[in-house]
């Protein structure tokens, strides 16, 4: 069918906003399937209805995700869309690119897609937007000749995530860069052949800002922190004074755990007080930095509403010294215990948190062979249904 | 199968990023000590070092076509050797070194209908999701709507500044891709039909025992119709959620007359000053308008108008709800309160008014 | 059996807090029962194991509730507390009695009971503790003559309890005796003969301080409050000033919504913000009070663990004023349906409380004829799960 | 049923207040205008009148004898024109008009053995059940440890102030009844192991289905032994809660060495400050110990004083411990956390720690 007009479309050609419409005119002219995808899409502008439908799993030799399969259900009208698979393609840690390396995936895009693209994907990766099933392979080896790798879909390990962390960020705790690339390479298998009884995502965020919003969509959620007490530049405390800042309503009146005095002189900091919350030092990045004995809080579970109810995630591990290479390694050695534990009884679709919720944190922890700890909890319960276990008792007894 | 060629790569994982990042942030990584926005979507940071490295941040609809990737790179390559990212919000960053680099890029990428903005305590880019441009399951589009509410919200991204950052997200369906479920305001395609059974090839195209255990709330049981093998809904259990959808085409829910969008409020994500929070239900449902959904803009817009309006500095839309209260942010929005609010899902006791703590 | 001794109990006459034991020792040399149960009690304490069963129901004619049926273990051993039921009484309204009839209830007690009682019972009857069956008739005719009644036991309304109210405190916004002792009279059927799925306890409070505790343990809790502006004596705010309260320290920083003002000479509220927690109020009594447009906030379903674990009753009714006789005409109209739900819907042992969580709040306002407001949550939904009626859509679809 | 005589008095109702309110109630009725607590158990109450009422508040153990009902009388009489009331903590409070008459009456009933206190910001009576004195289905006794815990911090009674009212109660199992769930400190009978079925008599005794379906966890299933109609328990499901036994005498769970007592902390009633909380469990187990239960004692003295020395004024110990968290709590009072405090019931998820807000 020849190009049809858009007048729905059109309309998003107007604003100050930049328009995704105003991409997809960049490219039909030399790309069909992207006329057809204007057509479809006016279509259900018109009609206020999607018109895209499951198919049979595509994907590239060897990995059980990356690709996600789409088909037209108006394939006779716009039989360029017929198919319509998205690609995932794993981002370069925290997205940083150079212009060299983005014209040679223009160019693979070009070549083999349609052109268009998503940067970057909800979970991060960069996602190119809709081939034919014929293209999946070649795309995937042209891209890996640039040094990429495809990111998951489906039952696996999703392409982890990080924020801009260290390499520009005054105050990451960690450096989320080299654990997000580490873990993604430490896992490539499961990132690329399904074993899970669900998906997991990894996300990792420099501090408790959680630029990357891991608290609330990874069920591995990695967020730097600090130990020991916030450094405190009192000149640097004076000159926000003197550039008329109210520190006291701004700073000190906010602070969560009402730790903090001001005498107009300079700041205090009861530390053992202080919940880690940031706001301190966002308001006042130069006179307040977190402290030097850095390192992250591991918390589990977070995911999307389907089918209990969104979850946040929940602190596993409230400190770690992600510097210590011990540590991490314990870490990895926590990471397999929980895989194996949710791959032996996470039903089908159950995410980790999910299951924690269903056998109970207590139990969870046990098999992953970590010891209870108050810090994971907001409150000790409050219903008095205890399952006393009869070996403990003994204990008690003694 | 057919044998991999003997060079065909594969497992290799993404790039090392150290590949991609500018010689100033080798040089000063994990070492920056503070950092300024210098107005509306340009920060600088500063090292320990003393050097600067100065951020351009500029809007991007996401979906962006390989054109514009190249016109990324030009720019990136004519002020900043070549150097940029993107954000965890998919704005584009250019990095440049350069200070008198600044506002020659901006109006460079402006012009190319890209405009700077996002940072601090204004809106960033909306989070979004598929819609129809690809997704199976979307009860509505989001590319559209995010270009509609954004052109009104527009002075947000760029000088006009709200009392907290303010994040807006979009998820066409139910499985909320993306962090909707802990926006300052989300905006959520939903049904409200239950699903419609292709009876004839559901036993074909799917497990039905999975079918029958993918419903939250047991609504769907086998049937049998004319001696095909299907399955039947409970149209008092169904609650619209298309799990069933997910796990089987033939339980189809998109309904052009019955599709459309809700609105949550006050969820976060950082730790900052309070904890993170989900959102809250504000509207139930608004139809589907194409192509510009000017009632859901409305909606969202008067929403951002009344926080602005009536919140503290510092307050994020949830800390300020919770500081006056959901009764008033009804009557200060002037949204209906209705019994869809009332949560009857499988916590819900933990959402009534425990206590006598009213205002009046 | 003689009566033995009872060295464990005998540690519990030492010490300055008053001892039950010394009750019980003071009435046993005329009490066979009271010698009995010191032995079995002793039994108890050495065996760390209590010695009563159930049994048959017993009662009194036509009553379906008001009596414990109780009986030992230890029969043979302790064979006249072999019944040792107990009679709840309903209490007087706040407690409040006069010697003459507490002499009177002694006397009843002295001849038909064991001569031990509990003032009172939790649920707030007095409690007349040990009794035969054969004496439970006589007990109750002998109580009736001096006006008194059996409160409940079982599937029925148990006994409505108030606090001291109007009688002796300041801050009662409604007349808490007035109302629990209508309610006790208007429901006397429903007290004494089971027709419940469960227990459905009163309670009344004349303010937020809830002396009763009815928050925390009835059905329907009826707490007062007030909807205009507390009222302020500023000359006592002054005294008060002046004796060296520190009212910016235990007053205004303390109000939870912050809503107070002083500076330095008299203190300003804003009143719309006031949540009426009573903090204020209750540390300045001569200077601030409840404002005058006073009335009741009713909330429903509070109750112990058992089984979905305990509940805080949640609000109903905002807003009542207690003093138009057609809104307390509506409160019982609201509890009628209120039961008439219960009734149809309840499970066998179904508190109030659990079946609203079970069947969803908007259901149940709908079923009772309340419309939905945002007072009775303290946040809208957070899943997206939402039950749309067909009805209501075609509305908004006009 | 035998045929009730012609003047046999039944639904009455209890009698009306009026008849036993002092006259200077009836004349200040509703138009009180303030009190102050002149000394611990002291109050006196000031009608816009201008008239008095004193209040002396005296313990009692709750369990009374007739006789003691009768030395109330005297005392009331000698001193209040025979008024007095009791209160929804099971003190005495006897009503007085003439202030010379309070030092006698306080040296009078201090003689009789029920000391003078209980207002304002220290310890009132211990709300508490039956225990061994009446209940079939108690964990512990109640009275004794009611005296025990009573004797030992009877300086808070008096004289000693703590932050803010603080409320001990205690119940025997797990039917709690009372408000401990929602106390300052609980004191909770509990049991430890599933029940013991008495397989020869639960066909007779109970109701089979009933009985299956008071489970709140499900453990309970139909079993044949022997031929016997009989149920059993699954032990992996059972927590000891004892709802079985309420409902079927068959399924004792009392048991000597393994019954014993939870402590749980920081629950409120009033709207004070706060909204209303739940008791959290601090202490799991702690065997019976009668006839003093001193390791019960002392749990509760070391928390009493934990909190009066660490908490601020007016902060109740729910409120003291939100501020500080749970984490302090537990270091402060030096109580060992357990997998028993984590919640696992049916919505644990919501006392799990969402957030990183955490204190090193
Ligand atoms: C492409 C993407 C949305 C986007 O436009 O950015 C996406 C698209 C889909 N998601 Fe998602 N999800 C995407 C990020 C997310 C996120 C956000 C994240 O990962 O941070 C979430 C919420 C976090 C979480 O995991 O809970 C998310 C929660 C879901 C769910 C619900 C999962 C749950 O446990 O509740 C489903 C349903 C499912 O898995 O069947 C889902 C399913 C889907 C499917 C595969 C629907 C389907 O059944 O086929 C969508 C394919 C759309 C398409 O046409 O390509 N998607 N999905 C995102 C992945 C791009 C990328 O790789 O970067
Ligand atoms: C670039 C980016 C990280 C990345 O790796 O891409 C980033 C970068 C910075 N964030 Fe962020 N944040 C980024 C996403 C987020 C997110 C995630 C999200 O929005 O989905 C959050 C959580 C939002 C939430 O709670 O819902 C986030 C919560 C914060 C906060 C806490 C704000 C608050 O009041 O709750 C700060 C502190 C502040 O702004 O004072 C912060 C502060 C910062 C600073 C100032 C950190 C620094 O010193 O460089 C950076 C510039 C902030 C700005 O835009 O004003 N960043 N930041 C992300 C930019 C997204 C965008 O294009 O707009
Ligand atoms: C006597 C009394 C305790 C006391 O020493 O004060 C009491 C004693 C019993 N309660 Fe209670 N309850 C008493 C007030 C309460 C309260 C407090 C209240 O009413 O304010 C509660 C908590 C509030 C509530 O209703 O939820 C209470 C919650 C229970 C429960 C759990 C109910 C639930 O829904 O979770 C049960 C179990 C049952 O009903 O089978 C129960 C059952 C019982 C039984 C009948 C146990 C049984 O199965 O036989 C006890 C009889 C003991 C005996 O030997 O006399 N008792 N019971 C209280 C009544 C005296 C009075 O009438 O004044
Ligand atoms: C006599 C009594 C009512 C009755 O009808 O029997 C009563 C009487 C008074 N209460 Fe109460 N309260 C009485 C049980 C309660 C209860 C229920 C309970 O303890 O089971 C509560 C809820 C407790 C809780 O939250 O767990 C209660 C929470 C209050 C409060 C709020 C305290 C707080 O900080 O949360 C006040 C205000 C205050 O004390 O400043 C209060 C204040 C008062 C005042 C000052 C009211 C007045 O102006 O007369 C009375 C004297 C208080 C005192 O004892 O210091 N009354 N009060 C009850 C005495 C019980 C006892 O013998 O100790
Ligand atoms: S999460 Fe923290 S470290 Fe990472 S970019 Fe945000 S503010 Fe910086
Ligand atoms: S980080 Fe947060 S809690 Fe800590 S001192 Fe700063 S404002 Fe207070
Ligand atoms: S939110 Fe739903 S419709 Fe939108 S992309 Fe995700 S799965 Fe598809
Ligand atoms: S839409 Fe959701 S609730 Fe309805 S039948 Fe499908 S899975 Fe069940
Ligand atoms: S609840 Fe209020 S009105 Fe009743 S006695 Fe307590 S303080 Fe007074
Ligand atoms: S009653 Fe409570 S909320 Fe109202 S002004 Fe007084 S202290 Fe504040
Ligand atoms: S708490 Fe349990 S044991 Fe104690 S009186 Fe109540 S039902 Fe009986
Ligand atoms: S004690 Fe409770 S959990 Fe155990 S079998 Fe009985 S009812 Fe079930």
């Amino acid at each position: 069918m020849a190009k049809r007009d858009t007048p729905m479309l059109d309309e998003l050609l107007k604003g100050p906003y930049p328009s995704f419409v105003k991409e997809l005119y960049k490219v039909q002219e030399r790309k069909p399937m992207v006329q057809d995808l204007l057509g479809q899409l006016e279509d259900s502008y018109e009609e206020r209805i999607g018109h895209w439908k499951h198919g049979g799993i595509v994907g590239v030799m060897g990995y059980g995700g990356g690709v996600i399969g789409r088909y037209s259900d108006l394939q006779d009208k716009y039989p360029n869309v017929a198919h319509f698979h998205t690609m995932r393609v794993n981002q370069p840690a925290a997205w940083f690119y150079t212009s060299d390396i983005l014209r040679k995936i223009a160019d693979i895009w070009e070549k083999h897609g349609s052109g268009l693209t998503n940067m970057h994907g909800s979970t991060g990766d960069m996602v190119l937007l809709g081939t034919t099933t014929d293209e999946l392979e070649p795309t995937f080896q042209a891209l890996a000749k640039e040094g990429f790798d495809l990111g998951g879909s489906g039952s696996v390990l999703r392409t982890p995530s990080c924020c801009v962390g260290p390499a520009r960020c005054e105050w990451a705790c960690y450096d989320t860069l080299k654990l997000c690339y580490d873990f993604t390479q430490e896992y490539q298998d499961e990132l690329h052949r399904p074993f899970f009884p669900y998906k997991f995502k990894f996300k990792f965020s420099g501090c408790p800002n959680d630029c990357v919003a891991s608290i609330a969509r990874s069920d591995m959620s990695i967020i730097g922190t600090w130990k020991d007490d916030i450094q405190i530049d009192q000149a640097a405390v004076a000159e926000y004074a003197k550039a008329g800042m109210d520190i006291q309503a701004d700073v000190i009146d906010i602070c969560p755990s009402k730790c903090m005095k001001y005498d107009g002189e300079g700041i205090e900091v009861d530390n053992h007080e202080c919940v880690h919350c940031m706001h301190c030092i966002n308001v006042m990045p130069k006179a307040l930095a977190p402290g030097k004995e850095r390192g992250a809080t591991i918390l589990l579970g977070a995911k999307a509403p389907i089918m209990d109810g969104a979850l946040l995630a929940s602190v596993l591990v409230p400190f770690i010294d992600l510097n210590d290479p011990d540590e991490v390694e314990d870490l990895h050695e926590l990471i397999g215990n929980i895989w194996d534990f949710w791959g032996e009884h996470g039903k089908n679709r159950e995410r980790i948190g999910e299951l924690i919720q269903r056998v109970g944190m207590s139990t969870f922890l046990e098999a992953i062979g970590l010891e209870p700890e108050p810090e994971m909890i907001s409150a000790p319960r409050d219903n008095p249904y205890i399952f006393f276990k009869e070996e403990e008792d003994e204990e008690e007894e003694e | 199968m057919a044998e991999a060629p003997a060079d065909r790569i594969t497992d290799v994982g993404p790039p090392h990023y150290e590949r991609f990042l500018p010689p100033i942030i080798k040089a000063n990584y994990g070492k920056w000590k503070y950092h300024e926005i210098l107005k509306p979507g340009i920060m600088v940071h500063v090292g320990e070092s003393g050097d600067k490295l100065f951020t351009v941040r500029a809007a991007s609809p996401r979906l962006i076509s390989v054109d514009t990737i190249r016109v990324f790179a030009d720019i990136a390559e004519k002020y900043c050797d070549g150097h940029l990212r993107f954000t965890s919000r998919n704005n584009v960053e250019f990095l440049l070194t350069e200070e008198a680099n600044i506002e020659p890029l901006i109006a460079d990428i402006t012009k190319e209908g890209f405009p700077v903005g996002g940072t601090g305590s204004g809106l960033s880019n909306i989070v979004h999701t598929q819609g129809w441009v690809h997704c199976h399951s979307s009860a509505t589009d989001a590319s559209g709507i995010v270009k509609s509410v954004m052109d009104e919200l527009f002075p947000y991204f760029q000088e006009k500044r709200l009392p907290a950052k303010t994040r807006i997200a979009l998820a066409c369906c139910l499985n909320m891709c993306g962090a909707v479920h802990c926006s300052d305001i989300a905006i959520l395609g939903v049904h409200q039909r239950p699903p419609r059974i292709d009876d004839k090839n559901i036993s074909k195209m799917c497990e039905i025992p999975t079918t029958i255990s993918s419903c939250p709330t047991g609504a769907i049981r086998t049937a049998d119709k004319d001696g095909m093998k299907t399955v039947e809904v409970s149209e008092d259990l169904c609650m619209f959620c298309a799990n069933c959808y997910t796990v089987c085409p033939s339980m189809q829910l998109n309904d052009p007359d019955t599709d459309g969008i809700s609105i949550w409020v006050g969820g976060k994500v950082s730790n900052a000053i309070s904890e993170p929070k989900f959102s809250k239900l504000a509207i139930p449902f608004i139809p589907n308008n194409p192509p510009r959904w000017p009632e859901v803009v409305d909606a969202v817009k008067n929403i951002i108008e009344v926080y602005a309006a009536n919140a503290r500095k510092y307050e994020r839309i949830g800390d300020w709800i919770e500081r006056i209260g959901w009764p008033k942010f009804f009557k200060l929005t002037g949204i209906e309160f209705t019994r869809y609010h009332i949560d009857d899902f499988k916590h819900a006791g933990w959402t009534y008014k425990r206590s006598t703590h009213l205002k009046f």
